[in-house]
């Protein structure tokens, strides 16, 4: 067509599968984690520590990316650490997700009391910096899988509320809505029928991009000391340890940065790619 | 006058959502489970300390009280003694209030420098490869959060190519004749641009990882909005008048593509500070939000809640600007 | 000749003004429609003609319920309409159906064209009313499976035609539906639906802001002008006999497809 | 077949996605002073013809051959710079849309001098005096106040005056007026049209005046072409084609068109043997087009 369909459709094609792709690896590695990780991922042996990663000198066979300044073997927590991120990932970008699509859908839809209400919820939460909100609810509910979870929903449904919203108002404006009411539905089943599969790609775009985001919150409490207990691996945990030895051995920080930068980078581009693959204009 | 209905009416908005923050600060640290007494001292405190702390914060009255006593204080600037250093919460948060301005607004600069550059030629060169790059940057800087690029950098410019310093505000030997916080103002000001120099590399990684996220948003959202505008009936008049495109996307793109930019960068401006809590972390760089996750290590409740309502206030504050900036720039709202 | 199908008295429908809100109390009030008064006979089409600004589309909406009328009465088949909820007015509803000027905006994007139209019947898209409506304004059946994006404006308002007529309703509002179709379609879409009319028995009010199209359509035609009716005649009579300047200027104003007389 | 202002010849345009044509093998010649209407129905290419020749055809669209000669210089043979200024000094547009064809963030006064004081180098002082002028001949009241307006602060018909205004202040020697009055109510659509001929009428201007409705084409245009598909199937003067079109699909188009005159003529759809007897000519032309090439 005139705009260039054409080309929009290949470029979503390629990074849906790409980052699919990843997407995959990493849940597969967080499922099996103890069937390939090549060692016990809280083994350490202080004879071992600080091995580089197989390609450099004085590397050991079987410690493919070397080892921390415990002798841990960085793989095998990597692997491990997939599990608590991909956790994370799936809870907390669900429970936002309700929470937060459906208070937008009703202020969106219904207005009026339900509309201000939420309105200005939201922009009391927003006058937060979340990062420091979450580190303080974790100081005040205390450190654990559950806690990460309950703090990343508390701070971020409002990012699902405000767009949700947003987009529930411009699509009430539309003459298909009134045209519902002409049928002779009513406003719930107007909300559910009509609007809804409009602002469906918008969620499922944003729950996947919540779910990245997820991921890096539980890195960045683990980064403060803040998220689980420190003897299960986490990306973070990881990152925190890495930076600290950074200038002897760089890849302890190195390997972990790069699992976090392609799943955060995968979450929000799946999302984007299927938002796309939904649209039945461009489809 | 609709300007001026507008400038009340959100600013009645700021003053409920401020009352709400406080509500809600208030709450999180008093309400949930948790002797807030026991968090607020060190392990192994005695019953009388306890007990002294408990009177001193009026934790003998019911909430409701508690909160009046403590919100009137707040209003008058009294946000309390931080238990961890014993000097008053106000002081010791606007000591470092400067360091992180200082640190957002260069963030903010570098932002929309890139996001406009960026936006302005994927524009001017779009339906080529050109387009196709600054899609591809705006994609990446969009989906990596402030953390990870901060991390990057430092494995990048700090390590393996070792250009920049990966920790602290300014090197630690220096002589400082400074005489407010705002160092890097001040240095200009006092010629002393040898320490100018030094306070710019020490923020460079941290601006730069705090700027690249939003520079993605300013550059994609602008851009979108340029190229919508770009094919106007108006822009297309100014081509057959014999303009250039560049011309065309300048000046006659750009002011109507700027405005739903600015509300835009208005909230994701407020993202960028919240950002600076971690990202001040990584670097070790000497700002508030350093100093919030200290506070909330060291369990400094007076402290921490001074912080917050800070942050919250700066926010509002912005959000309020924006606001504002757009009403007076809108021809619509201003000539109504 | 007293048997209307649809009486209106003394209608008024106002909007408040947000752009001139102060800051504390309500804004003020901007009246849309003015005392309008009408009535559309059983089996009759009715035009209504006016400029942009006339309020005629806020008329067509308050015709089926859709804007609320401030002050006056709806009598629709001798029942009081005006002040029914929307529980009350939900079996009604099948009876009065809009036909939209802009079916972009009338189609659900996201929604299959049989879909759209099985949607207002609480049927399958499968049901026989389905496929009976798409050949009643001439679409082939197999476009039951497409999206409203995949099709061309006429046969986008063609849908729009379909889904008000699967309801079998007594009284169809068609707010301005050639209005942005080119001739050819707009002469198609005008055949089809004087033909259905004439076959299903309906009861029409034809918003439109041409003249030129009133003509073959209607049998009455109301003018409104800044929110009043100013002129109410049988058809032919408005044509030749128009009772008000404005009439007779939009009259005056229509390109006629004839260069004898040059403007 | 020379000496027209403004001289099309066998101009054809494609998609760059599929290479559809959309334009084919399109001649048009307009005399200086006359109007010349250009008719189709939505998708005929009416429009794609004007912004061919002031330049700004969509990026999907690409032009394969043919020339566009205005004064007798091929605008397809210069540089895209010189093809600029000279399109600037010599052509105006009055587009379609009054609402959107206003810069909101500008006032009006710079959006009519700009091309005065920038392309054509007058001083601003000459340029605003001329703005008056002009906004005077559009029947524009307190035109010095309308120039510090700002587009949103006046009426559609009004915006419509200011962009003729605009069109006129150069004084182009060809203006393409691309569907002008299709967003205005009637009423103001006639006084409009009127306004138009009678500027051109006394600036002597040519212009190429893009419709969908004949009645228009009736009731101001000198000449017309009849578009379908991107081919001009018919090309006559207009006594000529009122009293009889001589292509069938001109036929057809005309008995489409309400008149209201008339209580018993009823409006006739285009026929489909109509529409699949000017397909087979367009097929039956691409494939000539094919072999030529």
């Amino acid at each position: 067509m005139l705009d260039g369909r054409g080309a929009v459709k290949r470029r979503a094609g390629a990074r849906l599968w790409l980052s699919g792709l990843w997407l995959a690896i990493v849940a597969l590695a967080a499922v099996f984690a103890p069937l390939i990780a090549p060692h016990d991922p809280l083994m350490q042996d202080l004879l071992y520590g600080r091995l580089p990663p197989f390609w450099m000198a004085g590397a050991e066979p079987g410690y493919l990316l070397g080892t921390d300044s415990l002798g841990r073997d960085v793989l095998s927590r990597l692997i491990h650490g997939a599990r608590i991120a991909l956790i994370v990932a799936l809870v907390a970008g669900i429970g936002t997700c309700l929470i937060g699509s459906t208070l937008g859908l009703i202020a969106g839809y219904y207005r009026g009391w339900a509309d201000r209400i939420i309105s200005r919820l939201v922009d009391i939460w927003m006058a937060f910096p979340p990062i420091l909100f979450a580190i303080l609810l974790i100081a005040v509910i205390g450190t654990g899988l559950t806690s990460v979870i309950v703090a990343i929903v508390v701070i971020d449904w409002t990012r699902f509320c405000r767009v949700v919203r947003a987009e529930t108002l411009n699509q009430s404006q539309m003459d298909y809505v009134h045209s519902a009411r002409i049928a002779g539905f009513t406003r719930m089943k107007t909300m559910l029928s009509e609007i809804l599969p409009n602002v469906l790609p918008t969620i499922v775009a944003l729950l996947s991009l919540e779910m990245g985001i997820a991921v890096i919150v539980e890195a960045i409490l683990s980064f403060v000391n803040l998220s689980i207990s420190t003897d299960q691996p986490t990306w973070g945990g990881m990152i925190a340890e890495g930076r600290l030895s950074i200038h002897q051995a760089w890849w302890v920080l190195v390997f972990p940065l790069i699992t976090l930068f392609l799943t955060v980078l995968s979450f929000a581009q799946f999302g984007e790619g299927l938002k796309d693959r939904f649209d039945p204009v461009l489809r | 006058m609709p300007i001026l209905r507008v400038v009340l009416s959100r600013f009645l908005t700021t003053l409920i959502t401020l009352i709400g923050v406080a509500i809600i600060v208030f709450v999180v640290v008093r309400v949930v489970p948790g002797n807030p007494i026991a968090m607020m001292l060190p392990p192994g405190a005695s019953t009388a300390d306890i007990e002294r702390l408990s009177a001193l914060y009026g934790l003998d009255k019911s909430i409701f009280e508690q909160f009046t006593i403590w919100f009137g204080n707040v209003l008058q600037g009294d946000f309390g003694t931080s238990i961890s250093t014993r000097q008053p919460v106000l002081d010791l948060v606007l000591g470092r209030l400067p360091a992180t301005l200082e640190l957002s607004l260069m963030a903010l600069i570098i932002a929309v420098i890139l996001g406009m550059g960026a936006a302005i030629i994927g524009t001017r060169y779009r339906g080529r490869r050109t387009e196709t790059g600054v899609d591809l940057a705006n994609g990446i800087g969009l989906s990596v959060p402030d953390f990870l690029w901060g991390l990057l950098l430092i494995i990048l410019l700090g390590v393996v190519w070792p250009l920049f310093p990966i920790s602290g505000r300014v090197s630690p030997r220096l002589d400082l004749p400074f005489s407010t916080q705002f160092y890097l103002i001040e240095s200009i000001f006092r010629l002393r641009f040898d320490l100018t120099g030094n306070l710019l590399r020490h923020m460079f990684m941290p601006a730069l990882a705090l700027a690249l996220p939003l520079a993605a948003i300013i550059a994609q959202l602008l851009k979108q909005s340029l190229k919508e505008t770009v094919n106007l009936d108006y822009a297309v008049l100014a081509r057959t008048k014999g303009y250039s495109e560049t011309r065309v996307i300048l000046s006659e793109a750009l002011p109507n593509a700027l405005l739903p930019t600015l509300t835009l960068i208005g909230v994701q401006f407020t993202f960028l500070i919240g950002g600076t809590v971690i990202i001040e972390r990584l670097f070790s760089y000497e700002g508030l939000g350093n100093m919030a996750v200290d506070a909330v290590i060291n369990r400094d409740l007076p402290l921490i809640q001074g912080i917050v309502i800070l942050f919250a206030l700066i926010f509002t504050a912005i959000n309020l600007l924006v606001d504002m900036t757009y009403a007076f720039l809108n021809p619509r709202l201003r000539h109504a | 000749m007293t048997d209307a199908l649809y009486r209106i008295e003394g209608l008024r429908v106002e909007v408040a003004d947000q752009t001139r809100k102060p800051l504390f109390g309500a804004a003020p009030r901007l009246r849309i429609l003015d005392d309008i008064s009408f009535s559309i006979e059983r089996r009759s089409v009715l035009g209504i003609v006016g400029g942009s600004g006339s309020g005629k589309t806020t008329l067509g909406r308050t015709l089926v319920r859709l804007v609320e009328p401030t002050a006056g009465t709806l009598i629709f088949d001798g029942q009081d309409v005006t002040q029914l909820s929307d529980d009350a007015m939900r079996p009604l509803r099948q009876r009065i159906q809009l036909i939209f000027q802009d079916p972009m905006s009338a189609l659900n994007p996201r929604l299959t064209i049989g879909r759209i139209i099985a949607a207002p019947l609480r049927a399958k898209t499968s049901d026989p009313r389905v496929a009976a409506a798409l050949d009643n304004v001439g679409l082939p059946r197999g476009f039951a499976g497409r999206y409203p994006h995949e099709l061309s404006g006429g046969q986008r308002q063609r849908v729009g035609i379909a889904r008000a007529i699967a309801l079998r309703p007594d009284f169809i509002v068609a707010d301005e539906i050639v209005s942005g179709l080119d001739v050819s379609s707009q002469a198609q879409v005008l055949t089809l639906l004087a033909n259905l009319v004439k076959d299903l028995g309906l009861t029409l009010a034809f918003i439109s802001h041409d003249l030129s199209v009133i003509r073959r359509l209607c049998d009455r035609v109301i003018v409104l002008q800044k929110g009043k009716i100013v002129e109410d005649q049988p058809v032919a009579d408005l044509f030749t006999s128009p009772s008000h300047e404005y009439t007779r200027q939009l009259l005056n104003s229509i390109p006629e497809p004839d260069p004898s007389q040059r403007w | 077949m020379s000496g027209g202002y403004l001289t099309i010849r066998n101009l054809s345009a494609v998609l760059r996605d599929t290479g559809e044509r959309v334009l084919r093998s399109v001649d048009i010649d307009l005399q200086p002073g006359t109007i010349r209407g250009l008719v189709g129905e939505s998708g005929a290419g009416k429009s794609m013809i004007g912004k061919a020749v002031l330049g700004v055809l969509p990026k999907a669209l690409k032009v394969v051959e043919g020339e566009i000669l205005i004064d007798g210089q091929d605008l397809l043979k210069l540089k895209d710079a010189d093809r600029r200024r000279l399109i600037g000094a010599s052509t105006a547009l009055i587009p379609q849309d009054p609402l959107t064809a206003l810069n909101p963030s500008h006032r009006i006064g710079p959006q009519i001098t700009n091309r005065l004081v920038d392309i054509l180098g007058w001083t601003r002082r000459a340029a605003e005096v001329r703005a008056l002028e002009v906004l005077e001949e559009v029947q524009i009241a307190d035109a010095a106040r309308v120039m510090r307006q700002y587009p949103h602060e006046l009426s559609g018909g009004m915006r419509q005056r200011i962009l003729i205004a605009s069109a006129f202040a150069a004084e182009p020697k060809l203006i393409i007026a691309d569907e002008p009055t299709t967003a205005l109510d009637v009423t103001v659509q006639k006084q409009i049209l009127k306004l138009i001929s009678n500027l051109q009428a006394r600036h002597g201007t040519a212009l190429l005046f893009v419709t969908h409705d004949l009645g228009v084409v009736a009731k101001i245009c000198d000449s017309l072409s009849v578009l379908y598909g991107g081919k001009v199937v018919e090309d006559t003067d207009v006594a000529s084609f009122f009293n009889g079109p001589h292509h069938a699909y001109g036929r057809a188009l005309l008995a489409a068109t309400p008149r209201h005159t008339d209580p018993d003529a009823s409006l006739l759809p285009v026929p489909d043997d109509v529409i699949a007897a000017v397909r087979a000519e367009l097929g039956e032309a691409d494939r000539q087009w094919v072999r030529h090439d």
